[in-house]
């Protein structure tokens, strides 16, 4: 069995099993239920054999598969993981068994429903694992599709309005990042669309910042940043509430990963140029998502734009070209797959007992459900960084990457953890504290199904936040040289490149003189 | 758990000392249901057990030599990230450990006082969960060997304040509390983690002994901003001027809960850290504690003067909590930091003493909270009449009691320092300081009985002392509000002298001054006490006190209203956010972005519209377009290709 | 000399004429006799210009076949029918005739330059094509071509011819069944030419 | 000088001969047998006639590749492996248009006249694909031409039916004037009209030959009878502004016609174009290429917006049958090899995407053609799972997703452009197909996400038309995924006869 | 053949436009038919012109092609106007746009 073997039983696990859903009959839901739940954990048991046989020393790739494809275009089947890859991986194969637990209330339609969920890993997992920038492509679209049918057919209320937005706005995005994939294909001359081989191909900084661009395009709209968001709210909203635990644990980590692994490295000095410009949207992004989610009057739609402000972290973080803001960037795309997967998962068990989303409906319910108001509380508070749970190592090294690296623009960004802090809680009280009404009265707590989807996540919200060295021990040599691609000028005949020298400066190496 | 080989032995207890109440905090969260009733004894007994362990470390410690008496523990790696890199690391010195045995020793008390308390709370256990949680945080705080792991005991006590003040959550003025002082907090968390990034960029650790060593070589602009973050977060946490408005409806929560955590240890938080980072403030030439200083004065007769006129005796002495923890900065702000600690133990004794004995009285009386509906309770609640008599008489400064020595001791720095307006604040404060809360024990305790009417009519008799877990918090505290001076008294063991290594030496004036200036604070101490007196003891004080008002309407009324600090920040920060809010999101994002989102869909469906017209359905009408089509084509490159 | 170019102003001008009085016919039987008209006028100019057999087919295929069939079909429709003469379509003649102006004036410029444009120096092949019209003659000539060399395009109009049968077939036998419908049915009346 | 008869080779016209003969003894066998034996075997015979000429065809390519690239026919035919790689689409195309027509004209009595018309129809596109001669391109467009205005009107008792015949004919002999008008400037400008002329056909005039002698403002007449050659063929490709006709055509004819004319009349209008600009005029391309990059920018841009707000498929897939002209334009203005092969894959993946889509059509509307409109196919997907997952997928392919044959021509059109220097057309290009995701889009909400009114009408249970969609859906999907040996044919076929 | 063959070419295009002209202007079917075969003649001038322009037969021998194309066009032509005048009872194109938009 050779090494690579887990990685790519990982990524196909969940097609096989979803065209063997196909041949089940499709009136037996628990039947159906219980194969898709398999699946997942299946797949998640083999992603642990891709985790054990990682090998934190090394910073380039491992577990590298290549197989040729098209030949005559120089496209190949290649794929492997590094840091930043692997805990996007495991990421994935570990929310999708505990969202196929969040999707015990789909009884209509659910063959389809799971085969969709089940194509929709096996799409994200090729995205987190291609190295072949039309391998990558294709999984990326592939990924897009069976999101869209997930929000219009099992959705809530506007649902096809939000599957529509969804879909239009991420292929907008993306169909830019096609010609650019293809304009480096034909004028890197290297007529492969190996990533490796790619990275050295020298463009002049007008044509990069072109092509980093429509890169961008693409993965700013996945990410989400400001002003690119606003799909997210609708379509998180109306998703199901698996649909918007991936879709927000899951999917909007495909945008992040793609800056990580292809926009900035493959074009560091379009990056390094635009880094200002970069930042400046993140930053916006962590005010004004957060802003925006104070006043939100539906509980699912405040936490989608908490992910607005949670991602501008994330985009912070990898944009400042520091180690920490790096590292720290990367694990919080883990935290908050983690914390708002919880929360998504959380509201969509009230939507379950109540049949409301509006604040304004509850009230009163630590006193009805408290272990949920609970569990609540404590996910909300990994998501406004308390120390010691993980939302705060991820925030905190992101921070401190952005201070270090570009001092007092950090401002904004950690005036969002007060924001943050504002929207949850007050959110947290008009639902769980107060007098319960007469409807809010009784309701059951949590099942033992809802325990065992949430149970794992909250442990691993307290683990990471207490120990998070596993993580990033891992993380760090990848991290670094992505770190390296974005601050170092690549050999460029011309000689342009390190214009961002006062910027970068004092925080070399992650440290102040 | 590794322990590093040069670990001082005592040390090797401190991770025990927090694991304790925190291992019964998971044990009530999880089982509290199950263990019910006797949740109180299982959180008493682990903070009674951490309470032991300190006692053992600091018997270790005074045991070790004085250079070895500094010891840090590793329990593990935290964080790492290219250099930076935090453990968590625990620091057991002079000063935590002083910390330790004020947080667990007071703390042991109030845990015992809630099991009487607290009876009959339907949320029983999970009171003591949060309790104990509590203390553990706190003793992470106190403990941390860094600074960031200050901060995760920092936040962790916020948040279990947050828990304590909104734990009658059904009440909405306890869960507007809760928020209000997370958030309140928060802000100043914000500051004080920009703070600590001044700290690493500067330092290049956080190492709580290795910063301080550094801080010499900063630059003193850096340092001085460095400084004046990490103080804006100790002004939320210690309720300081601007940020002190959280305190006053914290009251909300328990009293207990008040006892512990608004009077005797987390917000003495802030005072800790400012004389831990010493160091730090110190390097920024003066700028940072000159600051720390005069806020530290202001607040104190701020506080102060609203303390004067409140009615509900818990927001007196919130008031009085927020005064009192302005003479500690004022302390530190004169680089007095054991005095500064000296007040914070002593404060700690006879406020959560007072708090205690409130929540007795309240206790008795079903709740009220409002002093005007009370009088002459000493006859019916002998022991917590006495008892609130002494804490009364500590916090106004009489001597003997420790409020006098630590006051003074405040006081006489500052004149040493030769920072004469610093003192006389200070000794303004203590006018005030004497007077309200003489008004407070006066009108409660002395004078006639009133007792409010529905406690009479629901337990007409049932007007009792404290029971006896209640009792056996309050003498041991009014005990130590008594004797607490002893702890600086002149001599090898004095507190000073045992916190010098950590804090450095301070000077203190020699001669007859000393003798003066304690003469005129007792002075004034027992000025307010008559005043006081006269007001409200003496048959006339009514009279008076309608004359006094009569002239002064405006700023009593003022006082009353907390001088509109609420109002003015409801105005000017909450109201525009929430405008702000409203807007980004009803606005730029509902109708600006989304707008151009849709906009672009209805213009694409809108030009589709328009130009399906063009199809009309006339074969002539293609035709014409054809032709036209025709017409361009064949003119461009006539003109390309012919012409030219 | 003169008499050729007496005889190519008379092509000039009946051609042009009748093409314009097409314009303005109200009546379709006008038009297919001005547009007969036309043809012969440039038949006349084919002869002019050497191309014999071609100018025999123009007559006998054209003006006489075609426009026969014309004329049949407009019979079969109706012969007084009258075109109004306004237009419905808004913009449509302006557009049309202003569109027509521009493109006859392109033309007009490439036929005054045009033979220069393909031939340097404007050459004129008269002589060769007088040539081949003594020598083989001018039918032999064209259908030495048309069976040589374009043998191939020659053969591929019978499959052109047998399409355009098959379509009549076609469509014709729709006339038949949806007047049998039509009649069937009750459907307006096809007989309401006036 | 004595008549030389030109030496009869058949090679190049095998498949047109093929399809010719089976044509019209079709048509006679059903006119003298017809009422007797019936009209069963007329698909079948149909078939043969294509298969026959589809194995001609690929005689065709492997004599190419053996052979090399050669002119037949006094240089009025080339055979090359772009003409076989068409011939064999076409018959493909052809084939599936027959089996979807069997089941939607079964029992009519005017089969083998439809049948009969298909397959001259395919022998004059195929005609088109190997004509090397401007006057062959012409007698094969009005071959074609003259037998789709008939199919067109085909349908029985439909007004709509003869009322698209006739705009499509009026337009289309109003176009060939224009054509034939680019015919005689070529030929004034260069004194014959084949293509490449030159010493392989005894030095007879030809446009490469003279393009290759001839430099600078002699060429102006050229250059104007490029521009109306395209207008020609833009016509037929239906290239903005030269449209028109198409939805009016696509939506009036009988679905099986209007798949056969999105497919097989857009690829032989494309291999002429193709072979004239991208072969032929390849030394003109500075004067024609804006020419097209506008025409191909607004064919996507008009195509893909017309179609937002369409109501009737059959209409909606005619304006994205345009917008795909104009992707497809993008790979003639690279004018590379890449373009070339590009194009070609295009136009045969989007002809066996197209015909799936339309025999799905065919089988929800049936003869009545009266489930076409959007709103008919309300939760669809819940009624004929299968027929709503093939539709899925045609139009996924249409809209460019991946794994699907659309998306890696998008693909390889695209990467031509911008490997030939025109990234911004490409740019525009995936805008266009943006905004055309959008209705396909539409589609599939209507199909899955939305509930139906009124009873269930059960899909057509046609084999015939089944097995079409069946095989396309399983051609969409394979080429989506194992594109390489499609590709590499197409490669092979830009083998060009250059004289 | 002493005329210069520009004015052949001229007369072509002027008939050429007015072809194209009328095509768009008259209503009735017929006559716009009428019309593109007025443009067919015109372009046969062409043809016949620059045969004698390159002294060359090729363009005559088109000629012969172009009317070929024209009868076939007209047969199939006449016949669908015809259908849809008997079904209509008028040979005007503007009553014939059902299908539009």
């Amino acid at each position: 069995m050779s090494e690579s073997f887990w990685l790519n039983a990982s990524i196909f696990a969940p097609l096989v099993g979803a065209v063997l859903i196909g041949f089940l009959p499709d009136g037996r839901v628990r039947l159906l239920r219980g194969a898709a739940l398999a699946v997942t954990l299946a797949t998640f048991a083999l992603s642990i054999g891709v985790l054990a046989s990682f090998d934190p020393g090394v910073a380039g790739f491992q577990q590298v598969t290549r197989a040729e494809w098209v030949p005559e275009w120089g496209i190949a089947y290649i794929t492997g993981v590094d840091g930043v890859s692997l805990w996007m991986i495991m990421l994935t194969t570990f929310i999708m068994p505990l969202s196929v637990l969040a999707s015990w209330s789909v009884e209509r339609r659910a063959k389809a429903y799971f085969i969709f969920l089940l194509a929709l890993e096996t799409g994200m997992l090729g995205v987190f694992a291609a190295l072949d920038l039309f391998l990558f492509y294709l999984f990326w679209e592939a990924s897009l599709v069976p999101m869209y049918f997930v929000i219009g057919m099992w959705g809530y209320g506007r649902r096809i309005y939000a599957a529509m937005k969804f879909f239009l706005f991420t292929l907008a995005g993306s169909l830019l990042m096609l010609v650019a994939i293809l304009f480096v294909y034909f004028n890197s001359g290297q007529g492969t669309f190996d990533y490796q081989t790619l990275l050295g191909a020298p463009f002049a900084l007008g044509t990069q910042r072109l092509l980093f661009l429509a890169f961008f395009a693409s993965f700013a709209v996945k990410v989400p940043l400001v002003p690119l968001h606003t799909w997210l709210p609708d379509a998180h909203t109306e998703a199901p509430t698996a649909g918007s635990v991936v879709l927000a644990a899951l999917l909007l980590k495909l945008g992040a990963y793609g800056l990580i692994r292809f926009a900035i490295p493959l074009f560091p000095d379009a990056a390094r140029e635009l880094v200002p410009l970069i930042m400046t949207l993140a930053m916006i992004g962590i005010v004004y998502g957060a802003m925006v989610a104070i006043v939100q009057r539906d509980l699912k739609r405040l936490v989608a734009y908490s992910s607005v402000a949670h991602l501008g972290f994330v985009v912070l973080g990898v944009f400042v070209g520091t180690i920490q803001g790096m590292s720290g960037g990367i694990l919080q795309m883990v935290n908050h797959g983690l914390s708002t997967g919880a929360l998504f998962m959380l509201v969509g068990a009230l939507y379950e007992r109540r049949h409301t989303r509006l604040i304004a409906d509850f009230g009163g319910l630590a006193r009805s459900v408290p272990v949920m108001a609970g569990v609540f509380l404590f996910v909300a508070l990994s998501s406004l960084g308390l120390p010691g749970l993980n939302g705060f190592v991820g925030e905190f090294l992101v921070l401190l990457g952005t201070f270090l690296g570009y001092r007092w623009w950090v401002v904004p960004a950690a005036f969002g953890i007060v924001l943050a802090a504002i929207y949850l809680l007050w959110a947290y009280q008009r639902v769980f504290h107060g007098e319960p009404s007469e409807a809010n009265r009784g309701l059951v707590d949590l099942r033992a199904r809802e325990v065992a989807m949430l149970a794992p996540l909250l442990a691993l919200i307290a683990f990471i936040g207490v120990y998070p060295e596993p993580f990033l021990d891992r993380i760090e040599p990848s991290a670094r040289r992505v770190v390296a691609q974005l601050r170092e000028s690549s050999a460029l005949p011309g000689g342009e490149g390190a214009p961002g020298g006062s910027a970068t400066g004092d925080g070399a190496g992650g440290q102040g003189p | 758990m590794t322990l590093s080989a040069d670990a001082g032995a005592h040390a090797t207890l401190a991770p025990y000392i927090v694991a304790l109440p925190l291992a019964g905090a998971v044990v009530l969260l999880f089982f509290g249901k199950r263990i019910g009733r006797a949740a109180g004894v299982v959180a008493s007994g682990a903070i009674a057990g951490s309470f032991a362990l300190g006692v053992a470390s600091y018997l270790g410690l005074l045991a070790a030599g004085e250079e070895e008496r500094e010891a840090s523990v590793r329990v593990f790696d935290w964080i790492q990230a290219g250099d930076f890199r935090v453990a968590a690391d625990l620091l057991v010195d002079q000063l935590s450990i002083v910390m330790v045995l004020v947080v667990t020793g007071v703390g042991t008390l109030i845990h015992v006082y809630s099991i009487g308390y607290m009876a009959g709370d339907p949320r029983y256990p999970r009171f003591f969960a949060y309790l104990n949680l509590f203390a553990a945080a706190m003793l992470l705080l106190v403990l941390a060997d860094n600074v960031l792991l200050l901060y995760v005991g920092w936040e962790g006590v916020g948040l279990c304040s947050y828990l304590l003040i909104g734990f009658w959550f059904e009440r909405r003025a306890a869960a507007n509390a809760a928020k209000k002082a997370f958030l309140v907090n928060r802000i100043g968390d914000f500051a004080f983690m920009l703070g600590i990034f001044v700290l690493v960029s500067e330092a290049g650790t956080l190492v709580v002994g290795d910063v301080n060593r550094a801080a010499a070589d900063f630059d003193p602009g850096i340092a001085t901003i460095g400084a004046l973050l990490l103080f804006a977060g100790a002004t939320g946490k210690s309720a300081q001027i601007p940020l002190y408005v959280w305190l006053p409806d914290a009251m909300e929560g328990p009293t207990p809960v008040s006892a512990l955590i608004h009077a005797a240890t987390m917000v003495t938080a802030g005072v800790y850290m400012v004389v831990r980072m010493g160091p730090v403030f110190e390097a920024s030439g003066g700028a940072a504690l000159e600051v720390v200083a005069w806020i530290g004065a202001l607040t104190a007769l701020w506080a102060a003067l609203m303390a004067c006129f409140e009615y509900d005796i818990k927001r007196v002495l919130a008031y009085s909590t927020i005064s009192q923890l302005g003479y500690m900065f004022l302390a530190a702000g004169v680089r007095a930091y054991s005095a500064s600690m000296f007040h914070l133990v002593t404060h700690a004794f006879f406020k959560a003493l007072m708090f205690l004995g409130a929540g007795a009285v309240m206790h008795a009386l079903a709740g009220q909270v409002d002093m005007r509906k009370m009088g002459g309770l000493r006859k019916v609640m002998p022991i917590t009449g006495v008892t609130f008599m002494l804490g009364w008489l500590a916090i106004s400064g009489i001597v003997p009691f420790s409020g006098f020595f630590s006051k003074d001791a405040i006081l006489a720095s500052a004149w040493q320092e030769g920072r004469y307006a610093l003192w006389a604040l200070g000794v303004g404060t203590a006018l005030l300081t004497a007077f309200y809360m003489s008004r407070l024990y006066l009108r409660v305790f002395e004078g006639p009985v009133v007792v409010p009417g529905h406690a009479r009519e629901h337990g007409g008799v049932h007007v009792h002392d404290a029971p006896p877990t209640m009792a056996a918090a309050l003498v041991p505290l009014a005990l130590l509000s008594v004797v607490g001076g002893v702890l600086n008294l002149p001599g090898a063991l004095t507190l000073e002298h045992f916190l010098e290594p950590v804090v450095g030496h301070s000077e203190v004036p020699g001669g007859l001054t000393p003798w003066l200036l304690a003469g005129a604070a007792l002075l004034v101490a027992a000025a307010g006490i008559a005043l006081a007196a006269a007001l409200y003891l003496a048959p006339a004080g009514e009279a008076r006190r309608a004359r006094i008002h009569g002239r002064a309407r405006v700023p009593i009324d003022a006082a009353r209203n907390k001088f509109f600090v609420d109002a003015i920040y409801g105005r000017a920060f909450v109201l525009p956010g929430k405008a702000l809010s409203s807007f980004a999101a009803n606005t730029v994002d509902a109708r600006l972005i989304d707008g151009i989102v849709n906009g672009t869909g209805r213009l694409v469906a809108g030009a589709s519209e328009g130009l399906r017209r063009w199809q009309t359905g006339y074969v002539r009408s293609y035709g014409a377009t054809f032709l036209l089509g025709v017409v361009v084509i064949f003119s461009i490159l006539f003109v390309r290709g012919v012409v030219m | 000399m003169a008499l050729e170019y007496a005889v190519f102003g008379a092509v000039f001008v009946v051609a042009l004429g009748s093409s314009l009085a097409m314009l303005f016919a109200r009546n379709a039987v006008h038009a297919a006799l001005f547009l007969v008209a036309t043809q012969v006028a440039l038949a006349v100019a084919f002869l002019l210009q050497g191309a014999f057999f071609v100018a025999a087919i123009q007559i006998i295929l054209y003006a006489g076949a075609i426009m026969v069939l014309f004329l049949f079909v407009i019979m079969l429709l109706g012969v007084d029918r009258r075109e109004a003469l306004t237009e419905p379509l808004p913009g449509q003649r302006p557009l049309a005739i202003g569109l027509g102006a521009l493109l006859a004036a392109q033309i007009l410029y490439v036929a005054y330059r045009g033979v220069e444009l393909a031939v340097p120096g404007g050459g004129d092949g008269a002589g060769a094509i007088t040539e081949l019209n003594r020598d083989p003659g001018n039918v032999r000539a064209v259908a030495r071509l048309l069976f040589g060399n374009y043998i191939l395009p020659f053969e591929a109009t019978s499959i052109l011819l047998v399409v355009a049968i098959v379509g009549v077939m076609v469509l014709a036998r729709r006339i038949g069944s949806i007047e049998a419908a039509a009649s069937g049915a009750g459907s307006p009346a096809t007989e309401e030419a006036a | 000088m004595p008549f030389q008869p030109p030496d009869v080779e058949l090679a190049g016209i095998a498949p047109e001969l093929a399809l010719l003969v089976a044509g019209l003894l079709l048509l006679v066998f059903d006119a003298a047998f017809g009422e007797r034996i019936g009209r069963a075997y007329l698909p079948y015979a149909a078939s043969a006639g294509l298969l026959v000429a589809l194995g001609l065809a690929v005689a065709g390519w492997r004599s190419a590749a053996d052979r090399g690239a050669e002119l037949q026919l006094s240089g009025m035919v080339a055979l090359d492996g772009f003409s076989a790689f068409v011939k064999i689409s076409l018959a493909v195309f052809g084939l599936l248009s027959v089996w979807i027509g069997r089941d939607y004209l079964s029992g009519e009595d005017d089969e083998s006249e439809f049948f009969g018309l298909l397959l001259l129809a395919v022998a004059g596109m195929m005609l088109m694909g190997s004509a090397a001669d401007l006057i062959m391109i012409f007698l094969a467009l009005e071959t074609f031409s003259i037998a789709l205005y008939v199919l067109v009107g085909f349908r029985r008792r439909s007004l709509e039916g003869l009322e698209s015949a006739m705009k499509y004919f009026l337009l289309g002999s109003f176009s060939s004037a224009f054509f034939l008008l680019g015919i005689a400037l070529a030929y004034g400008a260069v004194g014959g009209t084949n293509l490449y002329g030159g010493a392989a056909l005894g030095g007879a005039p030809g446009l490469v030959d003279h393009l290759a002698s001839t430099s600078g403002g002699e060429l102006g007449l050229l250059v104007l009878a490029t521009g109306l050659l395209v207008v020609g063929l833009g016509f037929k490709i239906a290239a903005v502004p030269f449209h028109m006709w198409t939805p009016d055509a696509y939506q009036g004819a009988p679905t099986p016609v209007t798949g056969f004319m999105a497919a097989a009349s857009k690829l032989a209008g494309f291999a002429a174009l193709l072979r004239l600009l991208d072969a032929t005029l390849y030394p003109l391309r500075w004067e024609w290429r804006p020419l097209v990059i506008g025409i191909a920018v607004l064919t996507m841009v008009v195509g893909s917006v017309l179609a937002v707000v369409q109501e009737d498929l059959k209409r909606m897939l005619a304006y994205s049958s345009i917008a795909h002209a104009g992707f497809v334009l993008t790979g003639v203005v690279a004018a590379n090899d890449d373009g070339i092969s590009g194009s070609l894959f295009y136009l045969a993946t989007y002809g066996l995407t197209v015909l799936g889509a339309f025999a799905v059509l065919s089988l929800l509307a049936g003869r009545e053609e009266r489930r076409v409109r959007l709103a008919d196919h309300r939760g669809l997907f819940y009624d004929s799972p299968l027929l709503a997952g093939a539709l899925t997928l045609f139009l996924l392919s249409l809209a460019g997703v991946p794994l699907t044959s659309g998306f890696v021509g998008k693909l390889v059109v695209f990467g031509s452009a911008i490997d030939a220097g025109y990234s911004w057309v490409a740019v525009v290009g995936v805008l266009a197909s943006a905004i055309a995701a959008f209705f396909y889009l539409r589609v599939l909400v209507v199909m899955y996400m939305q509930e139906r009114e009124g009873p269930a009408e059960p899909a057509r249970r046609w084999p015939w038309a089944g097995g079409v969609v069946a095989l396309t859906a399983l051609a969409t999907l394979a080429l989506g995924i194992f594109w390489g040996p499609l590709i590499d044919l197409a490669e092979r076929a830009t083998f060009f006869f250059a004289a | 053949m002493s005329i210069a063959p520009g004015f052949y070419l001229a007369l072509a295009g002027m008939m050429f436009t007015i072809g194209a002209v009328g095509a768009l202007v008259r209503r009735n079917a017929i006559v716009i038919f009428m019309f593109i075969e007025l443009m067919l003649n015109a372009i046969n001038l062409v043809f016949v012109t620059f045969a004698r322009v390159h002294g060359n037969l090729d363009g005559q021998v088109l000629v012969f092609f172009v009317l070929v194309v024209a009868a076939a066009e007209v047969v199939v032509g006449l016949a669908i106007i015809l259908v849809i005048a008997r079904r209509r009872a008028s040979a005007n194109v503007d009553d014939v746009s059902l299908l539009r938009w």
